[in-house]
C-alpha cells in the first residue's frame, strides 16, 4: 500500500511529459497539413489536433488507453482482434523458452563450474553465440525448423530460450562461485562430494544473483518470442500485433501491442520478485 | 556421407583431447587459448561436414568454408558496416545506456519514495520489447545511427538497472554499520561503500549488455537504415540469398562481441579482484 | 487428396486473395488439393522457403526469383496472375520533383530483401549513382510503412498502386500534392507475383499434374476475385490471423490488384518475360542478372491446365 | 564527577522479533557513564553487551526507556560523529587494502592527504602492523585483522570509544601491550571508553567501572566501581591485592549472574 | 607410544605469494603428533599457527616438506572424513537456521535423520545452546554463534578435532564449562586434538603437548610435554605449583618468540 502513493506520482508526472511530447512530436505534421491546405493554426488548435490524430508519431495517452480497452475489452478473449487472445500466445511461448533457457542455462553454469573444461571451452562459445543476431537469423531458423517440421510453438520458444539463457548462464557461474574461501573450506573438511557442495553451498549461495538474472531472462524471453513472432508467417501474438501495426502505419495499435507486452513482461518480472523474496524469506537472507 | 564420418570422428577425438588438455594442463595460459580454440574448431569441423554430407542447399546453410571465402572477398564492405554498426551504433549506445542505468540506479536507491514509484515503473518500461521500439526510435531518431545508438540504450538499460540496484544493496549488515558509526554522509557511503560493494553484480549486468548492445545495433538497422550496416547487409544479403555473406557479417558481430565482452571481463577482473569469485581463480 | 503448400510474399492481404478465395470456394478441394497457405512476412524469403523443402509453390517477384536461379536455387515460372506491375515511387510535390531528371540530391525510400532489384534497375536506366552525393540519391533502405514520407525524411518513397499509396492518401496527404512515378509509365516495369516451382520437381508428371490444378484452380479464384472485391475482401479477412486488417482497406486493396491481374490468364507472356530479363540486364556496371537466363519458365503447367 | 553523565540509560529495553518468537535482548538498563570513564562490560555470552553498545552508538534502536548521550539523542551523537566502534568481527571491507581500510574513516572526516598517511602510519605500528599496509584484508592472519579493525577505530579522534572484545584473538604479550597502549591513550585525551571483554583481569586492569551483565533477559546484573587508581596502571598491578580482591567480585558476579541460568 | 605419529611432519614450509611479495608463513615445521595427543598451538598473531592446521587438513598446500597423516597424505585422510575442524570465524552458512548448520556435516556424511535430530539436540546442549535451534546465525551474539560452529564440529564423530581458537569469545565460566566438556569427550573417544589458543592457562589445562611459535617467518620455537596426568584433569589443577611451572615456561617461550620480532 505504501507503494500507491509514490507510483501514483511518478505516473502522474510521466503521463504530463509524454502529453507534452505529444504536443511536440506531432504538431510538425499538423503545421505542414496546415501549410499544405494554405491554412494558418492557432496554437490551441495545434495542441487539439495533436491529441487525436489518426496517424500521430507519438500518439497520446489517451488514445494508447483506448488501444488498450478496445483490445482487450472490446471483444470476446478468444477473438483475433483481442489482445487477451494474443496475449496469450505470446505467453505460452515465452513461459516455455523461458523454462528451456534458464533449465539450459543453469545447466551450463553448473557444468562450467565443475569442468574445468567446460568452463575453457564453452564459456567463450556461449558469448559468441549471443553475439549473433539471432534477431536477424530467427526468420531463417524458423524456415529451417519449419523445413524439419518443428512449428507452432516450439520454434519461437527456442528463440526465446536463446536468448533468455544467457543472462541466466553468466549469473549463475557468478552466484555459483560466490561462496567465500571458509565456506568451502568447511565442506572440504567434511570431504563433501561435489553433488553436496553443490546443493549445500553453491547453489543457497547462488539465490541473489539467480534472481536477478532471472528477472532479465524472463523479460529477454518475451523479446525472443516477439522477435520470432514477427517474420514466423506474422499470423499470430503480440508480435503479429506489433508487425501489422507498424505495416500499416497504426501507431495506436503498435502502442497497444506494445504495452500490452510491456505489461505481460512487468508481470513476469514481478512473478519471480515475488517469487524471490518468499525464496530468500524461507532461506533466512532477507532481514 | 565419408565427410560426415570424418567430422563426427575429428569431434570425438577433439573432445577427448580438450578434456585431457583441461585436466592436465587447464592452469597454464598456453591451454586456456588452445582447449577454446580447438573447440570452435571441432565446430566448424562438425559444421563443414554436416553442410557437405547432407548435402545442404547454400541458400539454407552455408559452409564454413564458403563463408571464409566470402569473408576475404568482401573486407571492404565488412570494413564499413562494422564502423557504421559497431563503433557508431552499439558503442555509444551502450556507453550512454550503462551509464544512465547506474545514474538512475542510484538516484533510485537514494530516493525510498523514487523507488517505491519509478522502480515498477522503470521495470515496465523498460520491458517494452525492443522489436516494438525499434521502429518508433527509427521514426524519431532517423534512419541513420542515432536510432541505432538509441535502441541500444533502451536495451542495455535494464539488465544493468536490475543489477545495480541489487549490487546496491549487496552491502552486509556490518559494512552499513561501520559507515553509520563515522555518520557517513550518503555520498561518502556510496562511493567508499556501496559502489564498491556494487561492483560484481554491476559487472554482470554490463557483461549481458555487451552482447544485447550488438544485437540492438544490428536488429534496429531491419527497421530503416541508411544502405549500410551489418544489419541492413544481413536483411538485404537473405533477400539476395547471399548466405555466405550474411554469415560472414555474423563471423563479424561474433568477433566484435567477444572482443567486447572480453574486454569488459577484463576490466571486471581488474576492479573486482577482491571478490571470491575472482580470487579462486589464481 | 494431394497436399500443396503455398507460401506468400507477404503477409495475409488483398495481393493474394484469389488463393484465399479459391481455398474459402472449394476450388482447390474440388481439384482434389489439400492446399495449405502461408503467409510470409518482411523477413521471410519465399525462395529460402522452397529451398529448405518448406513450401511446393512460392509467389515471387521475377527479379528475385530470376537472381536466386542465378545464384544457383532453380526457380522455374509456372505461372504469371500479375499482368502489370504495380510498384512506384510516389513523391511530394513540395519536395521540388517534377520528373526522374530531378532525383539527384534527394533521398529515396526503397524496400529491399530482393524488392530492391527493379528500383536498381529503374536507377542504372537513368545513370543515376545511388550511393549519393549531388548528382547520385540517397537510398534509405525504407521500413515497412510509409512513415519517412510523411515525415519528410525521404523526398520519394516506393509505394504499391494497392496498399502503400492509400496509406498515404489516408493518412491525410491528397493525391495532387503527390506526384507518382508507375515503374510500368517509367518502362522498367518488371513482373512481380507470379507462381514458382523447383526445376526439379518438374520432372515428375505427378508434381506437373498436381500444379497444373493448382493453378487451374488458383485462376479460377482470381478470377472470382476480380469479380467480386467485396466479398474476396471479406474472405481475406477471414484468413487474417493477427486481427489487423480493415474491410475498407482491403477491398480497396482489391480493387486496384484487379487491375493488375487483368488481362492475365494465368500463362507467362513471354514478351513480358524478355522485357522483365531486358530490364534487368540493362544498363551499368552492376546489373541484377548478368547472363540470358534459361529454362526459368515454363508453359507446360497453363498448357495443361487449359489456360 | 559534577557534570551531566556523557552517557545516561534509564530503564532501557530492547525486544528483538525473530521467526521464532521475541527476544528480549536488554531488561531494564540503568547506567550513568561520566565523561572520562572506562567502563568494561562483562557477561556471558549473549547476555545483550553488543546490543547495548549498538544502542548507544544508535545501531540499534530501543524498544523502551530512555538513552542520551552528551544530553542529546543517540542518534544526534552519532550524526556528530562521537563514536568509534570497535566491532566484534573486524568488518574490513575487501576491496581496500589494510591501509586504506584504516583511512576509511579518515577519508571520510576529511582529513588531509598529509594526515591520512601519518595517521595510518602511527596506528598501524601502534597495533604492530607496520609493513602489511598493502596487504588485503584476506591475507591477514584472524588476529591481524582485528588489529587491523583496532587502528581503523583509533585513527580519528573520536570523543567517544566502543569496544567489542577488541583483543579476543590476542596472546597474552600483545594484549598486554595493547591494554598499556590503550590506558595511555585514554589517560592522555581523557576519551570516555565502552569496553566489553571476556577475560576479569583485562576488565579489572582497564576500567574505572566494570559492569556485569546477565542473560536471558539480558541485564545488569551488578555494577563495582573500581578503586584503582585513574590513568595509566603499571601492568604489575595486577599482582595487588586491591586488583585480586575486585577481580574476585567480578567473578563472583559473573557467577550469579550465571546462576539465574539454571 | 609405539605406534607411528598420527600427524608427522618433517621440514615443512609454506610461502604465500602476494601483491606484495612473497610471505613466509611456515619455514621448516618439523613435528610429530601421536594418537590420542591433545596438542595446543600458540603464538603471537599472524604467527602460523592457522596456516599450519589447514596444512594438516588439506586446505592448503605446503611448498616444501612432508607431512602425513595416519601415514597417508593430508589429502586422503582428508577424503576419509577424518577430521573436524572448527574455524578461526564462526563461518556458519547465513541461510540455515542453527540446527540446520550442525546439521550439515550429519547429511554430508549420511546420517540418519533420526540420528542427525539426535546429535544435533545432544550437541546444542553441550555448548549451552538448547532453544536456539530454529534461529538463523544472524539472530545470535558472536560468542553463541561460536559455539554453534563448535557443536558443528562435534556433531559427527571424527578422528582428528581441529580448533583454531575455539573458545575466544567465550567468558570465563562458559570457557571453564566447555573446557572440561571438551577434556571430558577426548579421553573418553581417544580422538586426537591440535588447538589454538592465545590463553595460556587454557593451553596447559587442556594439553599433553604444548607447541610455541614465533613469527616472521613462523616455525617452533617450543615444544613443551606436559607432565601433567592424562584424561579428564580437575579444574583445581590449574592452582598446582607443576601446572604453574609449566605455565611459566610457554610464557617465557612465548617471549622468547615476541622478541625474535624486534
Ligand atoms: N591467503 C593468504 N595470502 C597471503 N598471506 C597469508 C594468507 N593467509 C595467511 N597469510 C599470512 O601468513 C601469516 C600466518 O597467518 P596465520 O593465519 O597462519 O596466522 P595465525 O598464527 O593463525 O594468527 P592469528 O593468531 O592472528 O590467527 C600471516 O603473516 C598472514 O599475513
Ligand atoms: N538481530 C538480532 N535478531 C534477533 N535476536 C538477536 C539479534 N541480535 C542479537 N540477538 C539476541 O539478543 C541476545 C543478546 O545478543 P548480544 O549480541 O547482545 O550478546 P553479547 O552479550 O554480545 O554476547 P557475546 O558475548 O556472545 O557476543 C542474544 O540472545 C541474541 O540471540
Ligand atoms: C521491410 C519491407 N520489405 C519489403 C516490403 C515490400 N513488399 C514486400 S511484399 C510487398 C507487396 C505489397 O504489399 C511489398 C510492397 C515492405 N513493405 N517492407
Ligand atoms: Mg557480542
Ligand atoms: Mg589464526
Amino acid at each position: 500500500m505504501k507503494m500507491v502513493a509514490p507510483v501514483l506520482t511518478v505516473l502522474a508526472a510521466i503521463i504530463l511529459l509524454w502529453y507534452g511530447a505529444t504536443v511536440w512530436l506531432n504538431s510538425q505534421w499538423t503545421y505542414d497539413q496546415a501549410a499544405r491546405a494554405g491554412q494558418e493554426v492557432s496554437f490551441s488548435e495545434v495542441v487539439v489536433d495533436t491529441m487525436n490524430q489518426k496517424r500521430p508519431v507519438l500518439p497520446a495517452p489517451h488514445q494508447v488507453a483506448e488501444g488498450l480497452w478496445q483490445g482487450v475489452f472490446g471483444q470476446k478473449f478468444t477473438s483475433k482482434r483481442s489482445l487477451v487472445f494474443h496475449g496469450w500466445i505470446t505467453l505460452s511461448a515465452t513461459l516455455a523458452g523461458f523454462a528451456l533457457g534458464t533449465g539450459l542455462g543453469i545447466l551450463l553454469a553448473v557444468g562450467i563450474t565443475h569442468s574445468r573444461a567446460m568452463d575453457l571451452s564453452v564459456m567463450p562459445w556461449a558469448i559468441a553465440s549471443q553475439t549473433i543476431p539471432i534477431l536477424a537469423i530467427a526468420p531463417m531458423v524458423i524456415v529451417v525448423l519449419a523445413s524439419l517440421g518443428i512449428t507452432g510453438l516450439l520454434p519461437k520458444a527456442i528463440i526465446a530460450a536463446y536468448l533468455s539463457f544467457f543472462p541466466v548462464l553468466v549469473g549463475m557461474v557468478k552466484g555459483l562461485r560466490a561462496p567465500d574461501h571458509m565456506q568451502l573450506d568447511l565442506l572440504k573438511t567434511y570431504n563433501a562430494s561435489q553433488g553436496a557442495t553443490f546443493w549445500k553451498l553453491r547453489l543457497p549461495s547462488s539465490m541473489p544473483y539467480l534472481f536477478a538474472s532471472l528477472k532479465v531472462g524472463v523479460a529477454a524471453s518475451l523479446v525472443g518470442t516477439i522477435v520470432a513472432e514477427l517474420p514466423a508467417g506474422a499470423t499470430r501474438g503480440l508480435g503479429a500485433r506489433l508487425l501489422s501495426g507498424s505495416y500499416y502505419g497504426q501507431t495506436v495499435q503498435i502502442w497497444s501491442a506494445l504495452f500490452a507486452a510491456a505489461a505481460l513482461a512487468a508481470i513476469l518480472v514481478v512473478v519471480v520478485g515475488i517469487i524471490e523474496q518468499i525464496t530468500l524469506k524461507r532461506m533466512g537472507m532477507v532481514r | 556421407m565419408s565427410w560426415l564420418i570424418f567430422a563426427i570422428v575429428f569431434w570425438l577425438a577433439a573432445w577427448a583431447l580438450n578434456s585431457w588438455l583441461a585436466k592436465a594442463h587447464g592452469s597454464e595460459r598456453w591451454a586456456r587459448f588452445l582447449i577454446p580454440a580447438l573447440f570452435g574448431l571441432t565446430i566448424l569441423i562438425l559444421w563443414e561436414g554436416l553442410v557437405l554430407g547432407l548435402k545442404i542447399s547454400p541458400v539454407i546453410l552455408p559452409a564454413p568454408s564458403q563463408i571464409a571465402a566470402s569473408f576475404a572477398a568482401s573486407t571492404d564492405i565488412l570494413r564499413e558496416d562494422f564502423m557504421q554498426t559497431i563503433l557508431k551504433g552499439a558503442l555509444s549506445g551502450y556507453l550512454i545506456g550503462c551509464g544512465a542505468a547506474v545514474v538512475v540506479a542510484i538516484l533510485i536507491d537514494r530516493s525510498p519514495f523514487l523507488q517505491r514509484g519509478l522502480l515498477p515503473i522503470g521495470n515496465f518500461v523498460a520491458a517494452l520489447p525492443i522489436v516494438g521500439i525499434a521502429p518508433i526510435l527509427v521514426m524519431w531518431f532517423g534512419f541513420d545511427w542515432q536510432s541505432k545508438a538509441a535502441v541500444v540504450v533502451v536495451m542495455v538499460f535494464f539488465p544493468v538497472l536490475v543489477n545495480m540496484v541489487a549490487g546496491l544493496a549487496a552491502t552486509d549488515a556490518l559494512q552499513r554499520d561501520l559507515m553509520a558509526t563515522y555518520s557517513a554522509s550518503y555520498w561518502q557511503g556510496l562511493f567508499k561503500m556501496r559502489l564498491p560493494a556494487a561492483m560484481p553484480f554491476l559487472f554482470n549486468g554490463l557483461k549481458i549488455a555487451t552482447t544485447l548492445a550488438l544485437i540492438g545495433a544490428i536488429v534496429a538497422e531491419f527497421f530503416g537504415s541508411p544502405t549500410r550496416g551489418m544489419g541492413f547487409r544481413i536483411s538485404t544479403a537473405v533477400g539476395q540469398l547471399d548466405l555466405p555473406l550474411v554469415w560472414s557479417e555474423i563471423t563479424v558481430a561474433a568477433l566484435a562481441g567477444s572482443g567486447f565482452y572480453g574486454l569488459v571481463a577484463l576490466i571486471e577482473k581488474l576492479v573486482t579482484f577482491w571478490h571470491p569469485s575472482q580470487r579462486a581463480r589464481t | 487428396n494431394e497436399d500443396v503448400t503455398l507460401q506468400l510474399k507477404w503477409v495475409t492481404q488483398a495481393q493474394f486473395a484469389g488463393y484465399y478465395v479459391a481455398l474459402e470456394k472449394g476450388y482447390y478441394s474440388d481439384a482434389g488439393l489439400d492446399v495449405t497457405i502461408k503467409p510470409g512476412g518482411p523477413d521471410i524469403a519465399p525462395e529460402q522457403v522452397i529451398a529448405g523443402g518448406g513450401a511446393d509453390v512460392i509467389v515471387d517477384w521475377m527479379p528475385a526469383a530470376l537472381a536466386a536461379r542465378e545464384k544457383g536455387l532453380p526457380l522455374v515460372n509456372i505461372a504469371q496472375p500479375f499482368k502489370k506491375s504495380g510498384m512506384m515511387l510516389t513523391c511530394l510535390k513540395e519536395s521540388g520533383i517534377e520528373s526522374p531528371k530531378d532525383f539527384p540530391g534527394h533521398t529515396l525510400g526503397v524496400w529491399f530483401f530482393g524488392n530492391e532489384y527493379p528500383f536498381l534497375s529503374w536507377m542504372n536506366h537513368l545513370g543515376i549513382s545511388t550511393e549519393g552525393g549531388d548528382d547520385g540519391v540517397t537510398v534509405l533502405k525504407q521500413g515497412f510503412n510509409v512513415d519517412p514520407l510523411l515525415q519528410k525524411q525521404a523526398a520519394c518513397i516506393s509505394t504499391m498502386t494497392y496498399n502503400e499509396y492509400w496509406q498515404v492518401i489516408d493518412a491525410g496527404i491528397s493525391p495532387d500534392q503527390l506526384i507518382t512515378f508507375k515503374y510500368e509509365d517509367e518502362g522498367v516495369a518488371t513482373l512481380e507475383d507470379g507462381l514458382y516451382v523447383m526445376e526439379d520437381n518438374l520432372k515428375d508428371p505427378a508434381f506437373v499434374e498436381k500444379m497444373a490444378k493448382f493453378v487451374k484452380a488458383s485462376m479460377e479464384g482470381w478470377k472470382y476475385a476480380e469479380a467480386n472485391p467485396k466479398e474476396a475482401a471479406e474472405i481475406v479477412l477471414e484468413y487474417d490471423e493477427t486481427g489487423a486488417q480493415t474491410m475498407e482497406h482491403q477491398e480497396r486493396m482489391m480493387t486496384e490488384v484487379a487491375k493488375l491481374t487483368e488481362g492475365s490468364n494465368g500463362a507467362l507472356d513471354p514478351a513480358d518475360y524478355e522485357r522483365t530479363v531486358d530490364v534487368l540486364m540493362s544498363g551499368g556496371s552492376d546489373p541484377v542478372i548478368t547472363k540470358k537466363p534459361e529454362g526459368a519458365w515454363t508453359h507446360e503447367i497453363t498448357d495443361k491446365a487449359g489456360l | 564527577m559534577t557534570a551531566a553523565p556523557v552517557i545516561k540509560a534509564r530503564g532501557l529495553n530492547l525486544t528483538f522479533q525473530t521467526n521464532d518468537g521475541p527476544v528480549h535482548a536488554l531488561k531494564d538498563i540503568d547506567l550513568d557513564i561520566e565523561k572520562g570513564d572506562f567502563v568494561s562490560f562483562i557477561g556471558p555470552s549473549g547476555c545483550g553487551k553488543t546490543t547495548f553498545l549498538r544502542c548507544i552508538a544508535a545501531l540499534e534502536t530501543p524498544t523502551g526507556g530512555e538513552l542520551s548521550v552528551n544530553g542529546m539523542s543517540a542518534e544526534e551523537a552519532r550524526k556528530a560523529r562521537s563514536y568509534g566502534y570497535v566491532f566484534q568481527a573486524a568488518g574490513l571491507y575487501p576491496w581496500r587494502t589494510i591501509a586504506g581500510n584504516v583511512k576509511l574513516p579518515l577519508e571520510i572526516m576529511g582529513y588531509t592527504k598529509d594526515e591520512q598517511a601519518k595517521r595510518v602510519e602511527k596506528v598501524l605500528s601502534l597495533v604492530d602492523l607496520e609493513g602489511f599496509g598493502k596487504k588485503f584484508p584476506w591475507q591477514l592472519s584472524g588476529g591481524m585483522q582485528q588489529r587491523a579493525s583496532i587502528a581503523r577505530a583509533l585513527a580519528f579522534d573520536a570523543e567517544i570509544l566502543l569496544m567489542d572484545e577488541p583483543f579476543g584473538a590476542l596472546d597474552e604479550i600483545v594484549r598486554d601491550k595493547l591494554n598499556e597502549e590503550l590506558l595511555k591513550l585514554w589517560s592522555a585525551t581523557n576519551k570516555t571508553i565502552g569496553f566489553v571483554t571476556h577475560s576479569i583481569p583485562e576488565a579489572v586492569y582497564l576500567s574505572t567501572k566494570i559492569v556485569v551483565m546477565s542473560p536471558r533477559p539480558g541485564r545488569i546484573h551488578e555494577v563495582i566501581e573500581s578503586t584503582l587508581p585513574r590513568g595509566p596502571r603499571p601492568l604489575d598491578i595486577r599482582d595487588s591485592e586491591e586488583f585480586l580482591q575486585i577481580a574476585h567480585r567480578v567473578r563472583e558476579g559473573l557467577r550469579a549472574g550465571h546462576a539465574y541460568d539454571e
